[in-house]
């Protein structure tokens, strides 16, 4: 295929390009993985409010200082504290986010439907997986933003008619940010919106499975 | 009830008997009650259903693994994609040797609330479509599809808090609330292992996060170092 | 009736008597009205935990001090805080209550049915009526005592077969304390237990709709 | 979103329109909005449901009955057994002006919690076999017998906080929590009356009752004075 070897967004990029959806002011929670890379580009100015499912609301970014086991982020990583910031216990923690009061989740993926079903937390060839929190950001952020590598290690599309995983969440997906496109999930199905530098349509769509409708202002990511 | 202050973890267990279903507050390394777990090892306790909402990512929960005393885990995170830093109940897990239901969290931490609230099941959205749907009502209210899920109970809680008082009432630090909080609220018994134990009314009656009511008996104890890996 | 016009016990007798079922160390909800009286008879070395369903636990007496608003039981009534008080939201508290952590709730009484049904909230004759917290510490306490007049002002009888008036709970209520008996509820019925200074129980029988068993050991309240 | 802070109570209430479902919180005389209920009553604002645990009872919401402005009311006190101290509400109510919907307090307050929480319904054993079961579905579950419990949601809630900060934290003092907390959670606009506002970071990390998530108003205002009536 004529894209392969191409170059491709690095994680860090990706992530800046998810932090660019993200409006002032918005509550975000961003997932273990990718996701959590997403913090380092959001701008101060912009006063999001980090959402950490194991009881947190307004964490910064990385601590660079002394552990403390009781500051940690939903991955275990140690956090520091905006002022503001406020503490509660699990069950509080996940009426804020099936109640809706979550405005973003970034989740990293393994498998997205063309309708917008999510699979990313068993590869059942590999046996075993874990849920956490991702069933219940999947069904309650507002807006659901998968931060994912577009195909396998192998270069299969993670992009798919169907999700052959097991689900996290079915039709939960709103947008799909990739290393090589911004995929956006809507009632009829899929619109490219973006190609990575270098990348055409065609070609991102040749690594797609799910058909990919173009949209009319489709452009090259801004990075 | 007044809570009763035992002098070490391990005779703070007493009575603890085989086959217990125990719940184990903390996350990772926020407030887990590692001293409790010890002396719940070197007790020899077997046959447990144990739920935490970890066993085995970056707990010691795992390690009553070691002498086989976990029969079945109810947990959020329990077995890893990859077996590059393979837990011993992951271990146990993929060769048949204990049961696990996988919860998600939110839904772990809602049946939790339940069990401690006389709430005899609720309607999520969570797990809708999912492997978490399989043998649960499905009940369709306003176009949408939900399942019911049931309350969870355990015979034994197992959890630290930052500040005890004499009484029972409990302060939690920073992220050591989290499950902590809630299952006080679900057992018929209530340990509690605490930084420091004060004198009933030092603590602030508008910032207690467990009343004393849900408290049965205290034992005060460093916490257990906890390394950051590096992930 | 011959038992016309002998003495009954004061209100203040009756919440003395119901003090006596209160074990040490328990939790306990006073009810609006005569239930409230209870707690002057609770001595304080018996670590009695009362709790008030607008979201305190562990309040004293009544305060004779300045009013603070923000200081009421459930009856909006001005209350001392003991030490070792804490306070939490009304979600909170129901599930306090709901979930079986309350061992006592005392509650007044319209009727109570050989059964152990409670009515206690609403006098359709007169129409209206608020259910408040009354439902909830029925099937939520532990154990029920009602507390209330053995008969209505124009003498019926208050303990019947079955209640006539809008239920607050089914089955509910373990022990009704009266200003003429103390009558257990039992899966057989009723068990007259104690009877008050005077009265024999014959009388007690005579203004009780419902069967009355005798105890065993039968005898007067002691007071 | 950043809490806006509001110059006055009347400016805090923009753009409610009549017909609006509105929970007010507080407790009789403990935390009510009071600033925010007498700035709806000027304001006019008509055809409302109110959500509250009381009506009537030693509380000022009563007074939007004054001007009709209260439609139906769900609540747990509204209705006194004896007219001796007749609120405007019940005289309304006993005329058949006002619709009522009676609600046990704590079912009120579980499905407040509901509303704010994601969850589309819940099993309670409060209210079996008593006219609160009419009309609502009855579960059997482990030899009981349960009433599914619905979600309630409003377009606006009126709370009243002690403290709050200028991203929206808030705390409540002493018995003031009550209702108000569950309120801020279940609400598309919440909007609140504080005694004080200070800088964001001011209130414990610990302590905040409610998170600033929940919080879209503020506007600083002294309690309006209540008197306990001496019942």
């Amino acid at each position: 295929m004529a894209a392969e070897g191409k170059a491709r967004l690095t994680r860090e990029l990706v992530a800046m390009r998810v932090a660019r959806e993200l409006a002032p002011g918005s509550t975000v929670n961003l997932g273990v993985g990718l996701p959590t890379l997403v913090g380092a580009f959001v701008p101060p100015e912009a006063n999001i409010l980090l959402q950490s499912e194991n009881g947190i609301l307004g964490y910064g970014g990385f601590s660079e200082e002394a552990f403390d086991p009781e500051l940690v982020n939903a991955g275990g990583q140690p956090i520091r504290l905006n002022p503001g910031a406020s503490f509660f216990d699990s069950a509080a923690s996940f009426a804020m986010i099936r109640g809706g009061h979550i405005d973003v989740a970034v989740l990293g993926g393994l498998q997205v439907s063309a309708r917008g079903d999510l699979a990313n937390w068993s590869v059942p060839e590999r046996g075993g997986g874990s849920i956490g929190g991702a069933m219940d950001l999947a069904v309650g952020a507002r807006c659901l933003i998968v931060a994912m590598e577009h195909t396998t290690k192998d270069g299969r599309p993670r992009i798919l008619r169907e999700c052959t995983y097991p689900l996290t969440g079915r039709g939960c997906v709103d947008l799909i940010v990739t290393d090589l496109a911004v995929v956006e999930v809507g009632p009829a199905g899929l619109t490219l919106r973006e190609v990575a530098p270098g990348w055409a349509p065609g070609e991102v769509a040749a690594v797609t499975d799910a058909p990919l409708a173009l949209a009319e202002d489709l452009r090259e990511m801004e990075l | 009830m007044t809570a009763t202050i035992y002098e070490s973890p391990d005779e703070a267990l007493e009575g603890i008997e085989d086959g217990a279903r125990i719940m184990v507050g903390g996350f990772v390394s926020a407030a887990s009650p590692t001293n409790l777990i010890f002396a719940l090892k070197r007790r020899g306790t077997r046959e447990l259903t144990v739920m935490a909402t970890n066993i085995g990512f970056g707990d010691r929960l795992d390690e009553l693994c070691e002498d086989r005393q976990v029969s079945k885990a109810i947990a959020s995170f329990a077995v890893r994609a990859s077996t590059a830093r393979e837990s011993k109940f992951e271990a146990q897990y993929r060769r048949g040797e204990v049961e696990l239901e996988l919860v998600p969290q939110g839904t772990l931490a809602e049946r939790i609330r339940a069990g401690g609230a006389g709430i005899g099941g609720f309607l999520t959205r969570t797990g809708v479509g999912t492997q978490v749907a399989e043998g649960k009502e499905v009940v369709n209210w306003e176009g949408e599809e939900w399942l019911l899920e049931r309350p969870l109970r355990a015979d034994v809680a197992l959890i630290r808090a930052h500040r005890a008082d004499r009484l029972g009432n409990l302060y939690y630090r920073l992220a050591g609330r989290n499950f902590n909080a809630v299952m006080a609220t679900a057992a018929d018994l209530v340990i509690v292992e605490a930084e420091e134990i004060v004198e009933t009314g030092e603590l602030p009656p508008d910032a207690i996060h467990t009343p004393a009511v849900y408290v049965d008996r205290i034992v005060r104890c460093d916490a257990v170092e906890v390394r950051w890996d590096g992930r």
